[in-house]
């Protein structure tokens, strides 16, 4: 049975019971979902920040989190997966990304979710820039760095022989 | 051949423009000759590709190497490390 | 800062988006929150069934979910988590249980939500009966049996020199 | 020494009764041989204790191995391995 995979990149916000909901409406054989949702902290490496700026590839960023979530329906037998991500002007506190996989068991959610999550944060063309919330006028922007944590834990998934896949 | 370049998050700022039409030229067949290129053709450019080494880039919206051969290719897009998630 | 915790052992449905709300509510620390949700599933190893029996030990359920989600918060650092498991009588796509562990990043959510998981399984005093679908009189009744993989899923949490702590 | 014994799930059915008061007789000082004097009061608890080793135990709302003296317990309780979640 295929997966019933979606996928929406936008700027508004998304409801995450509403998109679980559909994940398994009409199936009994869900047992297992896991939902992973980002948020926009307020802070970013300990300094208060008053907002977050998402810059995406229109285009790209769907095939890719598309790609992506084909290989989890692969490698995990997923009932379905749903990828929402966000882009535009966010505040702390506001929803940046969602992640929600339905199986009829709970590890292949889980594994499904975590891989998906990884893959997102080190693959998915998408970039964050902060405003700082220090001084009150022309408030200073600077875009975040990829974290080398993130593609250690991408790297946790590559399959031997494809180190296409991994984080580069 | 015509290729349309984009530029993503500081790549975009510092080149100072979001996509342009380029003529390839000759002698050009990867993506790390076109970087080098590029950091070539002025100022913004040279402080945009300065160091190449963490610039990702894309043909027609796939992931790509620097050893990537650029024949065939549409759209070449460059851009920091992503952040996204 | 100490985490929330939120533990209930109810009859009653349980709204997964109201108990992610409270777990993030005024904090913008909050960077990623993971939600798992159990769900009657429609068959049993193959075999349509009509409804599971949850029993549990009043007391002691909540007592030992308690002792997990405080481990998971020693060990991981949550700004909260909430584990809410039902009891009674339940029909396939009703929910059984939640947990939902929230954190600044990502890999304590996740890490937490999973170890959870894997005690509640393996710990928590409660049995499952399925009432089988087949016949339309005097519904079989069944316990479900506890799953060795399920063990060997708790078994990844266990500490050097703790082997208390390990599905036994 | 009056204690509380509970049982639960399929060790409930056996037993016939969710739960009862015992006097706990001299001798008996750890689960596992609470479990074998429970075994010969009669064909239900011989059915339900017929295979301890896989029978949980908790003292007191907590769990315990075989070996667990029963010193000072004030509720016991038998069922088979958990199966929430």
């Amino acid at each position: 049975m295929a997966a019933i995979i979606t996928v929406k990149v936008q700027r508004e916000p998304f409801d995450v019971s509403a998109e679980t909901a559909a994940l398994t409406r009409g199936s009994t054989a869900v047992g297992a979902v896991v939902t992973f949702t980002g948020i926009c902290r307020g802070d970013e490496n300990g300094e208060p920040i008053a907002a977050l700026t998402l810059e995406h590839y229109p285009g790209m960023a769907e095939a890719e989190i598309e790609g992506h979530v084909a290989e989890a329906a692969q490698r995990w037998p997923l009932i379905g997966a749903t990828v929402i991500h966000r882009f535009g002007r966010l505040v702390p506190g506001e929803d940046i990304m969602m992640v929600a996989t339905a199986s009829s068991h709970r590890a292949a959610a889980f594994a499904a979710a975590d891989f998906l999550m990884d893959y997102l944060k080190t693959r998915a063309p998408f970039w964050k820039q902060v405003e700082k919330a220090s001084g009150d006028t022309g408030r200073e922007k600077i875009w975040v760095e990829a974290k080398a944590d993130d593609d250690a834990a991408a790297a946790r998934w590559a399959k031997p022989g494809r180190s296409d896949q991994a984080a580069e | 051949m015509a290729i349309k370049l984009r530029y993503f998050a500081w790549v975009r700022e510092r080149v100072g423009k979001p996509d342009e039409e380029i003529e390839l030229p000759a002698g050009i067949a990867t993506i790390g000759e076109l970087m080098t290129w590029l950091a070539g053709r002025g100022e913004e450019y040279a402080y945009a590709f300065e160091n190449p080494k963490i610039i990702r880039a894309a043909i027609d919206r796939s992931h790509v190497k620097p050893q990537a051969a650029i024949a065939g290719a549409r759209e070449i897009a460059f851009f920091p490390p992503m952040t996204g998630g």
